[in-house]
């Protein structure tokens, strides 16, 4: 993949529409459901998530290709990033609990869960096996964020109208959250055709 | 063999090693003054972020509580015991809480109340109220949409024929259905009080008689058969004072009406 | 924790010791594991390659791992085919072919194929090992009827919506994407043969 | 012994009244990944409970020893440590087993019940405890799990285990994808809400 403005932005559109993280390959379900209820904490979560995903595309580039390759320790793979993203998520809680406290409690519970996010865990492991460089690492770790905190906008969104109807008892909550999430991803389907 | 697995185990520990440090410098570094009593009160405390004390969830009220030493008793649902607890990390003396309970004054609703036009909009009480003020003729009714049931953490509210009515067992008094109700007609009344006016309607007796079957006309009869003078009639409605009521029943048979209750 | 009273400095060092302990003893584990699973995975994965290799070429019985330099191929529509590897395929005889394992990559992610090519450049079968097409529809490249066109051609296939000619095969309605991806790679692999070929004589 | 009797309740817990999936809404991601077909998830299941039982056990055995600050790290190390165990091993000596499930082990680190679990039960109990706490959440896991896929197979590619069950209907093909999974589960998940509020309004 020669760096060009074309190919970054194949990768953008690629990430953010087409290949979208929650609604297309499904990682990250957990936040996206559980945070998505107020739009201004799906946004913290999604700028959070980004930070996090970002940085951590960039410090699993270097482990994999500085510390594993020359070891031929590729079956530690897994282990080493998830160490690494467990850190950062820990270093990025107590940043924020110190600069933006407000932030910080409304996201929570769902700021640890980040760690065990399967979308920042399968993007850092996605940059390995398309074998990225590492400004294309950490580019398609930005763009696959946007995306998602893209996805969990537009669903928080939906979500807050969602409250002012009235639902059948059993389907109110999480329900009728995941029967959104269904149609909001075959409308996600609809990029699925574009080529480059 | 055994050299690839004491290069792995370096690896991964001097990793560890290396994260590790980092964390605890960045604990050090972004080290919040994080008072232990909120902690531990925070653990006393039910938890149910119902913002019945009036403010956003529990952690709020343990910082209000630590930092500047908000009154203790302000948790409808929180246990005696605990109670004693807080106060003694707090070092104040708490004075037990009287238990409230929310009630709708109003018995008439959109079944018996007569109505100013057909409403198809959202049912939704604020939504519905935004239209010339609701569509019933008495301005003051319960709309019966039920925005305070949805709004209800322990959905202790349920709307039967068209009014709400709140299920006093279940009722932790949290007053989250009175910033909701957009007709303000939901009030906090202490738990174990016998009788209440069913109506919160101001207008003069003339008019509220061809507005709704059930609304009180103030005709003063309950004021007049008080022996113990505990139901005045202020602005039009009827209304008790709990401290002299002794529930003896007999302006709830004189009521012309039949909104005075008694459960 | 219960001692805030130590110098913050031992805090610090304990958190590094016991993060650093962990993570230790974990490899140390999984690197034995690895250690003792190790010569039985890829004793496994070479049996398990020569046999698709020998499944698409039957009539050789040696397969010679061939160098073959740049990795992938870009086909004409601009799309890159990554080239797994190459072999020789050999029997008593002499050279009998090639067989090439390629990735195209289809809707849902790599659709990794390995082709045999007989030594007069033309295609013998073709086999797909793993691919992450929508169960039901992108599956349908795997079916005898689509695999078998591609039998006996050689040089450039186009690929057509219907009454395919001589060089052109039929793509499967609905599954364009992928039956496309699965003709670049097989045409990749016709190319990489050819410049071997073309090499050697 | 007192095990046995709490052993019901355990399994109540995980399977009822506190299901990861339906109830706790957690470990979405493998739900919706692996839940195409009955084996799989019968699979994912199994591999899921195994890791669960294993890192509760040792996370409540090492509870004492890991500081606050870094409990997070630490576990998390602990089943990624378990998991890839797992997952060599398999690709060793089970290998049938390994290629239709090769893709869901690296899932199961992520997992967020895994994790789950270990923060808000192991690390506060027993080792013993911890570990029937793992069986059980895995147990209703496995179960919401091949439910889901149960219906997901039989609309999305009409077959059984394999088996063919409407001899060539078009199956509706929108169940197989993941699309189809958050609609299936989310009409589960209001069937579980129904039947509690019906039973909590029998009581």
């Amino acid at each position: 993949m020669e760096i060009s403005l074309a190919s970054i932005f194949v990768l953008a559109i690629n990430a953010i529409l087409i290949e979208n993280l929650c609604l297309v390959k499904f990682l990250g379900i957990c936040p996206f459901l559980g945070v998505s209820k107020k739009t201004d904490t799906a946004i913290g979560m999604g700028l959070a998530v980004t930070f996090i995903m970002t940085l951590s595309s960039f410090i699993t580039w270097l482990v994999y290709h500085l510390i594993l390759v020359p070891a031929n320790l590729e079956y530690l793979r897994t282990i080493a990033f998830i160490l690494v993203i467990a850190a950062l998520v820990q270093f990025v809680e107590t940043a924020l609990k110190k600069m933006l406290p407000s932030l910080y409690s409304a996201l929570g519970i769902y700021l640890p869960l980040i760690t065990t996010n399967c979308a920042v865990l399968g993007i850092a492991i996605t940059n390995i096996t398309e074998n990225y460089g590492l400004l294309f690492s950490i580019l398609n770790g930005m763009f696959c964020a946007l995306g998602f905190t893209l996805a969990i906008w537009i669903f928080a969104c939906v979500r807050e109208r969602i409250e002012h109807c009235d639902i059948p008892k059993p389907f109110k909550g999480f329900p009728i959250a995941l029967i959104t999430a269904a149609l909001l991803s075959f409308a996600f389907m609809g990029f699925s055709g574009i080529e480059f | 063999m055994i050299i690839e697995i004491i290069i792995a185990t370096a690896c991964l520990a001097v990793m560890g090693l290396i994260l590790g440090a980092a964390l605890g410098f960045a604990s050090k570094m972004f080290y919040v003054k994080e008072d232990k009593r909120k902690a531990q009160i925070i653990e006393l405390l039910p938890g149910a972020n119902c913002g019945g004390c009036g403010f956003a969830g529990c952690s709020n009220y343990a910082d209000a509580i630590v930092n500047d030493s908000e009154p203790i008793n302000r948790c409808p649902s929180c246990k005696p015991e605990n109670l004693e607890k807080i106060s003694e990390i707090v070092g104040v003396n708490s004075q037990p809480v009287e238990k409230m309970v929310a009630h709708i004054r109003c018995s008439g609703g959109n079944s018996v109340a007569n109505k100013k036009y057909e409403y198809h909009g959202m049912s939704d009480c604020a939504a519905a109220s935004k239209l010339l003020d609701g569509f019933l003729q008495c301005k003051y009714g319960c709309l019966g949409f039920g925005t305070c049931a949805s709004a209800c953490p322990q959905n202790a509210i349920s709307i039967q024929n068209g009014v709400a009515v709140v299920d006093k067992s279940s009722c932790v008094g949290c007053g989250i259905c009175i910033n909701v109700c957009p007709k303000k007609v939901i009030d906090l009344i202490p738990a174990d009080s016998k009788i209440y006016v069913q109506c919160s309607n101001h207008d003069k007796g003339a008019v509220t008689k061809n507005l709704c079957s059930s609304g009180c006309l103030g005709c003063k009869i309950c004021e007049k058969t008080c022996r113990y003078g505990a139901v005045k009639v202020v602005d039009n409605v009827a209304s008790i004072d709990f401290s002299l009521c002794v529930a003896c029943g007999e302006c709830q048979e004189k009521c012309p009406r039949k909104i005075i209750k008694i459960t | 924790m219960q001692n805030s009273s130590k110098k913050p400095k031992s805090d610090i060092l304990r958190l590094a010791v016991t993060l650093c302990l962990i993570a230790g003893i974990t490899a140390a584990l999984v690197s034995l594991v690895n250690a003792i699973t190790e010569p039985e995975i890829t004793r496994r994965n070479n049996e398990k390659t020569v046999q698709s290799l020998k499944a698409v070429m039957p009539l050789a019985d040696e397969f010679e791992q061939y160098e073959y330099t740049d990795g992938s191929v870009i086909s004409d529509d601009g799309k890159e085919v990554t080239i797994d590897g190459v072999w020789r395929a050999k029997n008593k005889d002499g050279y009998v072919g090639f067989c090439i394992k390629v990735s195209p990559k289809g809707y849902g992610g790599a659709i990794e194929t390995i082709i045999g090519i007989n030594s007069d450049l033309e295609v013998t079968d073709a086999q797909i090992i793993s691919m992450s097409e929508t169960s039901g529809i992108g599956t349908k490249i795997q079916d005898d009827g689509f695999l078998s066109q591609f039998v006996g051609k050689s040089g450039k296939i186009t690929g057509v919506a219907s009454l395919p000619e001589k060089d052109e095969i039929q793509t499967i309605s609905g599954a364009t994407k992928s039956s496309k991806a699965f003709l670049r790679g097989i045409n990749a692999a016709l190319t990489v043969a050819a410049q071997i070929s073309g090499g050697e004589n | 012994m007192a095990d046995k009797i709490k052993f019901t309740d355990f399994l109540k817990e995980g399977i009822i009244d506190n299901n990861p999936t339906f109830v706790q809404l957690l470990g979405m991601c493998p739900t919706l990944a692996t839940s195409t077909s009955l084996l799989n998830a019968l699979g994912m299941g199994a591999a899921a409970t195994f890791v669960l039982i294993c890192s509760n056990f040792v996370i409540s055995l090492l509870r004492k020893l890991i500081p606050q600050k870094i409990r997070i790290a630490a576990y998390i190390v602990i089943i990624a440590g378990f998991v890839t165990m797992i997952d060599l091993l398999m690709q060793a000596f089970v290998p049938a087993l390994s290629n239709s499930l090769g893709l869901f082990i690296p899932l199961i680190v992520v997992n967020c019940i895994i994790l789950a679990r270990a923060e808000s039960f192991a690390s506060k109990n027993k080792p013993l405890p911890s570990a029937l706490d793992g069986l059980t959440m895995g147990i209703g896991f496995t179960i919401a799990l091949s439910c889901v896929s149960t219906v997901r197979e039989i609309l999305g590619n009409g077959t059984l285990l394999g088996f063919e069950l409407f001899n060539g209907a078009v199956p509706l093909t929108i169940f197989a994808l993941p699309a189809g999974g958050f609609l299936v589960l989310g009409f589960f998940i209001a069937l579980v809400q129904f039947l509690k509020s019906r039973k909590g309004g029998a009581e």
